[in-house]
């Protein structure tokens, strides 16, 4: 069973939509149920996904190939290893929470609804397990279709300049990566990741499709100044799409930097690195100023999302200021090991603040800091999540937050002392936002009477809030096995990082 | 009396130029012809001229072709339709002027072109000042066409026949009007009659004669 | 005898004095189409003239193909003018923008 | 001492507080609060165990992991505990102290509907500040450092109906997060020195970082930047000058918390990680200047303000914060030893300060304004002798505990060679006549002289009192004996515990290898050398400066608060500017608020507005689509429908095409 199993991962959850599809919106009942079971199944069969994993090796595993198009040499590979793992992990935990979420709240077409998240959960495993690079590029895109409905349909009021803003904003990243991808397979001969990453590449070859790959991928980190969609999308969007993509979309751009641009353009990569940091760096402080004036909720996480993911990138890229400072390696694992824990622990907090800015936003139907105040007289049990969510978010330790930020923190000092100071500054700025949220919305006197008239979490809220919470305590007080998934495959990715592919 | 083989040439050229002169005064007239009955006489002589020339070169299956099928058919239509439709001639003159320059213009510039690359630098290797290799005493440019037409080409010509059907077919379908007011016999009606509507059983009271 | 240069040169008068005649008459649509059966002609000189020079009997066959084709095009193309005139009561040129951006 | 034990002690308290807090319905008040006490008792009697193995039994310092955090890199990161004589003294303090204000609590909460929460968030907070304390590397050092600031975020936010409470709560956590910015870069230097996080990695490689520069601000010495890296988290945890703003916008909270927070256990973690981290501050003498200078400017200017403040409450926190200074700048002068003695004898008195205070304002119907105080010694009179012992105490009158570890910190920066000692030696000199100064004036307002609470209740009628409704006057009432038992248990140590350890902790080795001092810095050592017993050192303390200044305060304040309160009045309106340069609190507040937030607040409008909606949203995004809309106008004129234009345009690109076949061929 185990060289299918990502095939099922990836094909169990489309199926399962595909059947909430056909059995439509008269019997949204059984819709229910079958997405609830087909999301619990997926992540059931992450188990012996994560247990069976071999952690000595960086080599892919659960190793799957079968000819797609001949025509191309693309053949339907999947494989998955260390970093790529944890990632289909997270998909399958996240999409839990959105459908228990959206159980009531959803009355327009929900059977759509559940069937649009269950593809695009199937979709987001076939990219991380994708080692074809067509195959990869075909479910990258594909995965647009299911987020651009979503928010289209049941967004907000301008839903549909958010919605179009953010499919075209990706899709035009991703079109000049697959002419990346195309050049190199006419090099290459097949479509192969791993042939990629072998490929001996000229330096302006590889200034080329570094900057096809770094358009792509930094619209859907998102980088600083291709990052303005992401806000229009997050308010505009459902709760579970904002969950969603937060959750696990902006990791797509992370998982990129990752995947292709360090192994497969090694040298333009150690070239352009400065460009990097410093947007990482601008990332961190301009957007964590913009953060603080915002008056809308889902607005303001998205900025913090925006902020997170900026060290992500600085994590990935510190590695070669590391070697231009001090000469050797240390410190550079340490700094991808913080960008890949960053990712899976943004992951689960600002899903879980969506989560929990969409119950305020189902009882009062407003996301406006200013209409809330006092939320914890009428809430306490929501109060306390909020809180916990809130400190998590801004690097508590304890919590997952923290264990990323600290780690690339403590890297990018090798690297520099001004890149480790500026990144930390996200303590304060961070702080400051997102407590400011809170002390206006969750403390203080009861606000008005509406929030007076709140009433608390109910069941299903409860389980979800809890179990997220309980994930951000475990990774924040023991993120020893998820680090222990992930290192060999970051010592491999290191060595490629700062091997150089010129044809000699 | 038969000329000398040199001789024939230079009478060819005569010829040649004479009809090609002729052809472009023709040519010219088309345009400028204030009457479009006029312009389609010049278009009619434009191409019996050239039809001459091509007499000239030896093509002369395809010459009396243009001037029988073409200049028999297509012209005569052209003049039809002129004549049918009572176009006032003194309002077409007026646009004539206004763009005259500008046209000439362009015109001469192309011609200049044209000429400017046949002339220097012949046709990517092409070598232009060749004549023609005449064709032997008991060739017949009919019958070689024949062959070809219908060994090599059948296909196309099949294909050029359905066209001409096609043009009919068209050309009849937009111009036929169907006047409201006329009585055509409807065969499909005729037939689809049934008993019932036609023939109508009335049982009427017998009255006294009074 | 007539050389291939004299040949194309004539055709490419003529080729050119044919869209002159196309731009520059404002008025007439007929003139258009007799324009056209120009242009048409003058390709076929050319055919004429290469068939011959090349001694290969295709380019007259070609031209017997273009002339038929000419035909049918200007059956038509009267067909529309006669329509339009009903439409319209006049044909120049002028007025025959409803197609435009 | 086996690590089970150890593990237990911290883990008690946690586990006391997950019960009381998550518990509910089940555990019920009682419940709650016996659960907490029960956690936090064990761990106390846990901690003097070690600490008296360690102190008498001979048992070696416990230095050992708990569990692997991560392995990041070869890095082994990892929850330990180190556990010498100045984590075990840290310990007992922390939680006998922390006994006290549970046991407090009982009788101060005990009409609040947040009861559990309240027990829950105290026993949460001991189980931090045992976390730090016993941590062995700088992670977990971390982690204490950030679950304290947010528990005390928790705390002082706990009337969260409060606006100036959630205001306070919000201040301190973003200033204390200031604090940890410095901290968390000092901890990032120190790992690209050791790449590792532990202790004994960072303290044997200090001699080897002295040497090194780091390429920044034009290269400034490693170990100083780390050092200063390091007392800049400590000054934002132990509210030293710059970043003190938040201390007293704390007393918002309830006033156990202030007694354990904010005047026993937290604000002493900034000064126990510089003693911890003695190994690496000797090696920097410019960093030891600088904590030297900040501590004694904190010492005198703070305790200044001490004696304008109205609320009783303040009073003690400017108090705690000149204390504070004073045990900065011991550390500064390198007597680390007299650091953390004070340290200790200060947690007893201050936090006896704070409950007596808390139960006055019991007393007084939460009335904490001493112009609305004035003779409750003969109402209350086990409050106004517990509270009378820590004044003594704190102003260091000889055979109080006070004075053994303030004298003692007098005497070493006057006998620092330090730069900056001299005004040092001056700040804090001065500051112990301004000690004594805000001392009486709070002991006299408060209990002695004229009743002022009678006439004001007669007079409106309402603020806090009203609010309890009844008819005539309450008359001021002892409180209950669970609220008084924990003061006189703390008003022992007051007295006496100075006596009992100066000998063996201060002058003696008591520290050992725990604490790390150079031999040109050795002050205690050469102070130790004229130590003749606890009694001579007493009567000689008769003699000292600092007894005659506090004599001198005791006068000034007798003469301006008991016999002649209007002289006060009178002072204030003459010296205006200064009277109100003090109450504004040397206007940081205001800068606080007016420059940093809103210029803060400007930024971020100014880049949202101008960066991301103006320049990128406006120009890029719609921009490129609003021009391609206008692009597609231009192109549409040329589709005119004419069909002569469309065959001009073909002429000229055929003219053009044959121009450029002409010219290339």
């Amino acid at each position: 069973m185990h060289h299918q199993l990502l095939s099922i991962l990836i094909w169990l959850p489309i199926a399962a939509g595909i059947v909430v599809l056909l059995l439509g919106e008269r019997n949204v009942g059984a819709g229910r149920w079958v997405s609830l079971a087909a999301s619990v199944a997926t992540l059931a069969l992450c188990v012996p996904l994560w247990g069976d994993f071999n952690t000595h090796t960086a080599a892919y595993q659960f190793v799957e190939k079968a000819a797609w198009i001949p025509g191309f040499h693309a053949y339907y590979a999947l494989g998955v290893d260390g970093i790529s793992m944890p990632l289909i992990v997270l998909t399958a935990f996240m999409t839990i929470p959105v459908v228990i979420g959206g159980w009531r709240v959803i009355t327009k077409r929900p059977a759509q609804y559940y069937a649009a998240f269950l593809i695009m959960e199937g979709l987001m495993i076939g990219v991380f397990s994708a080692t074809d690079a067509l195959l990869f590029y075909f479910f990258w895109e594909a995965m647009l279709i299911p987020m651009f409905l979503i928010i289209g349909i049941w967004g907000g009021p301008r839903r549909v300049y958010a919605t179009l803003k953010f499919f075209l904003y990706t899709f035009l990243g991703s079109v000049l990566m697959l002419a990346a991808l195309i050049y190199m397979y006419v090099k290459a001969g097949s479509y192969s990741i791993a042939a990629f990453q072998a490929l001996p590449l000229t330096l302006t070859e590889q200034r080329w499709i570094f900057f096809a790959f770094l358009l792509a991928f930094a619209v859907k980190v998102p980088m600083w100044p291709v990052h303005t969609w992401l806000p229009d999308a997050h308010v505009e969007a459902p709760t579970g799409g904002s969950v969603i993509l937060a959750a696990i979309m902006l990791k797509m751009g992370g998982y990129g930097f990752l995947r292709f641009m360090l192994p497969i353009t090694p040298d333009a990569c150690r070239e352009f690195n400065m460009l990097i940091i410093a947007l990482s760096l601008i990332a961190v402080i301009y957007i964590g100023f913009v953060a603080i004036v915002q008056p809308d909720m889902k607005k303001l996480i998205a900025y913090s999302s925006i902020a997170h993911m900026g060290f992500v990138t600085l994590g990935a890229f510190v590695v070669y200021e590391i070697v231009r400072a001090t000469g050797g390696l240390s410190g550079a694992a340490m700094g991808m090991d913080g960008a890949m824990v960053q990712m899976v622990s943004h992951g689960l907090i600002s899903g879980a603040m969506f989560l929990c800015v969409g119950v305020l936003y189902d009882r009062m139907h407003s996301r406006q800091i200013a209409d809330y105040g006092g939320v914890v007289n009428t809430m306490p049990i929501f109060g306390a999540f909020m809180v916990l969510f809130a400190l998590a978010n801004t690097g508590l330790p304890g919590t997952s937050g923290f264990v990323g930020e600290f780690l690339v923190i403590l890297a990018s000092f090798k690297a520099g002392f001004w890149f480790s100071a500026l990144a930390a500054v996200t303590l304060i700025l961070g702080a400051t936002y997102t407590l400011w949220m809170v002390k206006r919305v969750v403390f203080g006197p009861v606000g008005n009477d509406h929030v007076a008239k709140l009433t608390d979490l109910d069941g299903r809220e409860f389980l979800i809030l809890g179990v997220l919470a309980a994930a951000v305590l475990l990774v924040g007080v023991w993120p020893e096995p998820l680090l222990k998934v992930m290192e060999p495959s970051i010592r491999h990715l290191v060595a490629q990082a700062v091997s150089t592919k010129i044809p000699v | 009396m038969r000329l000398t083989g040199e001789a024939t040439a230079v009478l060819v050229e005569i010829l040649f130029y004479a009809f090609a002169t002729l052809l472009v005064a023709g040519a010219l007239g088309v345009i400028t012809a204030r009457n479009p009955v006029y312009s389609a006489l010049f278009l009619v002589f434009a191409f019996i001229n050239s039809a001459g020339i091509w007499l000239l070169s030896e093509a002369e299956f395809l010459a009396l072709v243009l001037v029988l099928v073409y200049v028999g058919a297509v012209m005569v239509l052209f003049l039809f339709v002129v004549m049918m439709l009572d176009i006032n001639i003194a309002e077409l003159r007026r646009g004539f002027t206004r763009f005259a320059w500008l046209g000439w213009l362009t015109a001469c510039a192309l011609v200049a072109e044209i000429v400017g690359v046949v002339w220097t630098h012949g046709l990517a290797g092409v070598d232009v000042s060749k004549g023609f290799v005449p064709e032997p005493a008991g060739f017949s440019n009919t019958r070689a066409l024949g062959e070809v037409l219908y060994t090599r080409y059948v296909y196309p010509f099949e294909l050029a026949a359905v066209l001409l059907v096609v043009a009919i077919v068209a050309a009849i379908a937009l111009t036929l009007r169907r006047r409201p007011g006329l009585k055509t016999q409807d065969v499909a009606r005729q037939v689809a009659v049934r008993a019932e509507d036609r023939v109508r059983v009335v049982k009427i009271a017998a009255e006294k004669r009074s | 005898m007539i050389t291939l240069a004299d040949m194309l040169t004539l055709s490419g008068v003529l080729f050119a004095l044919a869209v002159a005649g196309i731009f520059l008459n404002r008025k007439n649509v007929i003139l258009l189409l007799m324009c056209v059966e120009l242009l048409l002609l003058s390709a076929n000189f050319n055919f004429i003239a290469f068939s011959r020079m090349l001694g290969d009997l295709t380019g007259q066959v070609f031209v017997f193909f273009v002339l038929t084709v000419a035909a049918a095009e200007s059956a038509i193309g009267l067909a529309i003018l006669v329509v339009l005139f009903r439409e319209r009561r006049n044909i120049d040129v002028e007025d025959l923008n409803t197609l435009k951006g | 001492m086996n690590p089970h034990l150890l593990i237990a002690i911290p883990l008690a308290p946690l586990v006391a507080a997950v019960i009381a807090g998550l518990g509910g319905r089940l555990v019920g008040r009682t419940g709650a609060h016996i659960v907490t006490i029960a956690g936090v008792a064990a761990s106390c009697l846990l901690s003097l165990h070690v600490l008296e193995q360690l102190y008498r039994g001979g048992a070696t310092t416990f230095n050992g992991p708990v569990y692997t955090w991560l392995v990041s890199d070869g890095v082994h990161i990892d929850v330990g505990f180190l556990v010498d004589r100045l984590t075990a003294l840290m310990m007992s303090v922390v939680t006998f102290v922390s006994l006290c204000v549970h046991v407090y609590t009982i009788g101060y909460m005990r009409d609040d509907p947040g009861y559990k929460r309240f027990f829950s968030y105290i026993s949460l907070f001991t189980f931090s500040m045992l976390m730090l304390v016993m941590s062995n590397n700088f992670m977990q050092l971390f982690f204490g450092w950030e679950a304290v600031g947010v528990v005390s975020y928790l705390l002082i936010g706990f009337w969260y109906t409060r606006p100036s409470a959630v205001f306070a709560n919000f201040k301190a956590f973003i200033v204390n997060r200031v604090g940890d910015f410095g901290f968390v870069i000092g901890i990032a230097a120190v790992f690209s020195y050791t790449h590792s996080l532990s202790y004994e990695a960072a303290f044997a490689a200090a001699p080897h970082i002295a040497q090194q520069t780091l390429p920044v601000f034009g290269g400034v010495n490693a170990l100083t930047l780390i050092c200063i890296a390091l007392f800049v988290g400590a000054m934002g945890k132990s509210a030293q000058v710059p970043l003190h703003v938040w201390l007293p916008d704390s007393m918002e909270g309830p006033t156990p918390i202030s007694a354990l927070i904010h005047a026993a256990t937290m604000v002493t973690a900034g000064i126990f990680m510089v003693a911890r981290m003695s190994p690496l501050f000797e090696y920097s003498d410019t960093a030891l200047s600088f904590v030297l200078v900040i501590g004694a400017t904190t010492a005198f200017f703070m305790g200044v303000l001490g004696v304008v403040m109205n609320d009783i409450k303040r009073v003690i926190a400017y108090s705690t914060l000149s204390q504070l200074g004073y045990m900065t700048a011991a550390l500064g002068v390198s007597a680390y030893g007299a650091g953390i003695f004070h340290l200790m004898t200060h947690a007893f008195f201050k936090a006896l300060l704070f409950l007596a205070a808390g139960s006055v304002i019991i007393g007084m119907h939460h009335e904490q304004d001493m112009r609305k105080m004035g003779g409750l010694a003969k109402y209350m009179p086990i409050t106004a002798v517990t509270c009378w012992i820590g004044g003594l105490s704190l102003v260091a009158t000889p055979f109080f505990s006070g004075f053994y570890s303030k004298d003692a910190i007098i005497e070493a920066v006057g006998l620092s060679h330090r730069w900056g000692a001299t005004y040092a030696y001056w700040c804090v000199l001065l500051g112990s006549f301004i000690t004594s100064l805000y001392t009486f004036r709070l002991l006299f307002m408060t209990f002695h002289g004229k009743e002022r609470f009678r006439h004001v209740q007669a007079g409106h009628g309402e603020g806090h009192d009203g609010a309890h409704g009844g008819d005539g006057v309450h008359e001021p009432r002892e409180s209950p004996l669970v609220v008084t038992l924990p003061l006189i248990a703390l008003a022992i140590p007051s007295l006496v515990i100075g006596y009992l350890t100066v000998g063996k902790v201060l002058y003696g080795d008591y520290f050992g290898k725990a604490i790390f001092v150079l031999p040109q810095h050795a002050v205690l050592a050469r102070m130790a050398a004229e130590y003749h017993g606890p009694f001579s050192l007493a009567l000689r303390g008769f003699l000292g400066a600092p007894f005659w200044l506090a004599l001198a305060g005791f006068g000034t304040a007798w003469v301006f608060f008991l016999k002649r309160p209007q002289l006060a009045d009178a002072a204030a309106q003459r010296f205006g500017w200064l009277h109100r340069l003090l109450l504004e609190k040397y206007y940081f507040d205001w800068f606080n608020e007016h420059i940093v937030a809103k210029l803060a607040r400007g930024i971020g409008l100014g880049l949202w507005k101008g960066g991301d909606q103006g320049l990128i949203d406006g120009v890029m995004v719609n921009g490129t689509a609003n021009s391609v809309g206008r692009l597609g106008g231009v192109v549409r004129r040329v589709q005119n429908g004419y069909l002569y234009s469309y065959a001009f345009w073909m002429v000229i690109g055929l003219a053009a095409l044959l121009g450029w076949f002409l010219v290339r061929a």
